[in-house]
């Protein structure tokens, strides 16, 4: 059964300087505030897994939480670039990032494999692209039955994985619907989990199209209402997408970002 | 009706979507040529997402990927892996849509890095679902702004690739593989030849049959107008 | 979109001598009715797929429609043996049955690898057991990372997949809840597919924990009332389970099947 | 009260299953013993079928692995695919409760064939989930009937083993593995180790520490029999 704390004990217990930690939500359902409070918690040498950086990631890599990117595709959706991650990419401002780039494919089934006990996925996936001369976690598998080639990628199991759900009785079982994502599979795969929700309710009445993750599955719990802010929880929010074009004039330089982060962290 | 270089883009990459195709969609520019499609000749197109969406129905543009009226109107919704395992991988897709950052006379996309990769220039956001969409779909269509920096003659980094798109359709015309090597095959109305040379990055060949595209209908001006002011 | 036609059209359509053919369904959906369909239209020399292969095989097996069966676990679930499966096997009547067997893990993963379009799924399965000895499609293979032995299963990709399920509406859209199985991973497996259905709706109201399988990935959806029985549909009818009793008595010898025969035959 | 020897068999079953564990539930005795555990000491016991329902509730004893009360009364249900390849690949179930036709003195389980495999006296129903519930759970309980056709000297196949059983309970007693052989440690009030070792087909150590199971309470009882009066 998870435990339901507050989104900074849980934070506080779960997440320590040097884990790997993917925050997971694929556009919907980003954990937003769980990702401020890493930054207001001044987390350091964090690897950070995620499919889609998107602003939860540009903020904290802004903040200097960050050592390390696992990814698959970096951009503000919609409006452009990630220019906290580019300026650490390129200039490596405040520190240097470290990246390990995947496609979607290829990190859908590394969270696949993960979440499966497996030490390797195998898809058909890269063929024909530069990424396995740059990334060292895509090797090649031969099939014992038919000798084909196809492409292995390594699991990820992070120490611990977040996401933002639309809610979760009294027990800790989890509700999440609307687009899916690769949550299940990210929460499956982590040692450790946090799940933030938009309420926590009495009783879970069924939603067509929902799944659950049962309490038992998930470490701890933490309430935090618009916590996906800007993204948006199916049913309880409306996507601010005036907020994501907003982000882009906050984090072009790095003075506005730090005024934005000093407000945060103050 | 007078139309911009963007609408002519739209109307024309939309034209190429057939009734009852399957079409995996990248967002932006073949969102907009897609849903245009299934707005006006094809109304049975079924649109494929990343996010999950199987056969979206959208009445206005997705602002995201992850858009909730991508789920709200699809026939199904699965998770990300599963479209990808289950959905894409298998060949059951005709159509990859994608956009690009760069595209080379060759057809290999790049939507990862300018210049050397260990220090870029510009850190682009990288392949998200492209590898796969162009390697596993029956073929891929490209669409994208027709300037030198875009058709580039050969890319820093091949993001994507697969069997080379078989049809690049930009603000400017449309180019087919010929032998290996993109190829201006169609000119839009009121463009000229020296005009899409001199905004390709290489000695762009031009067809022996070269058409030119039918300008934008009524009816497709204003499906596409609406469509984006609803959105 | 699928194309909606009757049963009979279905299976005359879909299935010939000598195909492989899957008709899933775990204990709930079974495609009852498209079994007896298919041994109406005296199908010979089929590959017979099931995870479980219960009545409806039984029945197909004393009926003489199948040359080989690659299964799981051939069980009247809740009463005993199988006894025409048992006959096939032990006695070879009425004709040799070839049988290839699996656990039911693997048996699952190769219904996800032909799902997926890969030749092969790994897992770790059949340790310490005589099933890789017997059965040769058990294989290993190692991890390109970690160096880690892993169990191999090649795909399975029947000619046609038959599955039961709640209801369509006229494009075809299939919409399947309760206990799920492996019918999803079945149908897309496939290259041909058959679902039989409760009933045929204009509309697909919401369900909650319900999937749908678009139209488009499926060949044919057939209307087949009460065709699971004495399986059930969850929400439309009721499992049977004198029936799975009396079965016992019906399939234990050969003259009493003989005479259930030829009454369906008729 | 007076109580049968299968009654004395689910009862003994269901004491050692303890609240919260998480079981993977074979059907059958293992699924009668399951319930009526979380019918009386063990009420937040998580009961996982193979048929993809996860914490399972029902009121009554399942009829067979895919009965509806299963996943109607689940926290979750999920493909059969998932529940091997997420929930009991990766270890996250404590105990999977298995029962067998055949089982030897090493733990090792059979339920494919008597006999030659290509030609077997008797044809079993096969391996079903038990073989990777077997390697995969933290710790296997088996639970069967004892008889000498049962428990055997040496399987004729060897269709699950994994870490080989932790536990044994049968209507007559309790084996454990002492020194990789199954031994037994506890018997049931009223019965004999002369009458255990007639059923069991080898020669069966026997625990210095052998105790006596405790009968059955009434309240134990009175459950039991009302479960199964519901079902």
């Amino acid at each position: 059964m998870a435990r339901i704390v507050s989104l900074a004990d849980a934070v506080a217990e779960l997440i320590h300087d040097g884990d790997s930690v993917a925050l997971e939500g694929f556009t919907h359902l980003i954990p937003m505030a769980a990702g401020q409070e890493i930054i207001r918690q001044r987390r350091r040498d964090l690897t950070l897994i995620r499919m889609t950086p998107d602003i939860v990631y540009d903020r904290m890599i802004g903040a200097g939480c960050a050592g390390k990117l696992i990814f698959s595709w970096g951009g503000n959706p919609g409006v452009g670039s990630l220019h906290r991650f580019r300026d650490a990419v390129e200039n490596g401002w405040p520190v240097p990032l470290e990246v390990e780039e995947h496609s979607h494919a290829g990190m859908a089934n590394r969270y696949i494999a993960g979440a499966s006990g497996l030490p390797f996925a195998v898809l058909r996936g890269y063929t024909g692209t530069d990424l396995p001369g740059v990334t060292s976690t895509i090797a090649t598998v031969t099939c014992p039955f038919t000798g084909e080639e196809l492409t292995a990628v390594p699991a990820v199991n992070p120490d611990v994985t977040v996401i933002h759900a639309q809610r979760a009785d009294r027990k800790g079982n989890v509700q999440l619907w609307g687009l899916l994502g690769v949550q299940k599979e990210a929460v499956l795969a982590a040692k450790r989990s946090l799940v933030t929700v938009e309420e926590i309710v009495d009783e879970l009445t069924p939603v067509p199209g929902a799944i659950t993750l049962p309490g038992w599955a998930v470490t701890l719990v933490a309430e935090a209402p618009n916590g996906a802010h800007p993204s948006y929880a199916q049913g309880y929010t409306e996507r601010d997408n005036d907020y994501y074009a907003q982000w882009d004039g906050i984090s072009r330089d790095r003075e506005a970002f730090g005024d934005w982060l000093a407000e945060v962290t103050a | 009706m007078s139309y911009t270089k963007d609408e002519m883009m739209s109307v024309a990459a939309a034209r190429v979507l057939t009734d009852d195709t399957r079409c995996f969609v990248g967002i932006g520019l073949p969102s907009t040529a897609a849903n245009l499609a299934r707005n006006t000749h094809a109304p049975d197109l079924v649109l494929i997402y990343e996010s999950g969406a199987l056969g979206a129905k959208p009445d206005r543009l997705p602002a995201s990927i992850g858009d909730g009226i991508l789920g709200e109107t699809a026939d199904a919704v699965v998770g990300v892996g599963e479209v990808f395992n289950y959905w894409l991988q298998p060949g059951r897709i005709d159509v990859g849509f994608l956009g690009a950052a760069q595209l080379d006379r060759h057809g290999r996309i790049n939507t990862t890095v300018v210049g050397d990769y260990a220090h870029p220039k510009v850190r682009l956001p990288g392949a998200g679902g492209a590898p796969e969409i162009a390697s596993s779909c029956k073929q891929t269509f490209v669409v994208l702004r027709h300037t030198p920096r875009a058709l580039v003659d050969r890319v820093d980094f091949v993001t994507s690739h697969g069997k080379g798109p078989a049809l690049v359709i930009t603000d400017l015309g449309e180019l087919r593989p010929v032998d290996g090597e993109l190829t201006l095959t169609a000119i839009h109305p009121g463009v000229t030849v020296e005009e899409v040379r001199a905004a390709t990055g290489w000695e762009l060949r031009v067809a022996e049959d070269l058409v030119e595209t039918e300008a934008p209908t009524e009816a497709e001006l204003t499906a596409l107008r609406e469509l984006k002011a609803r959105s």
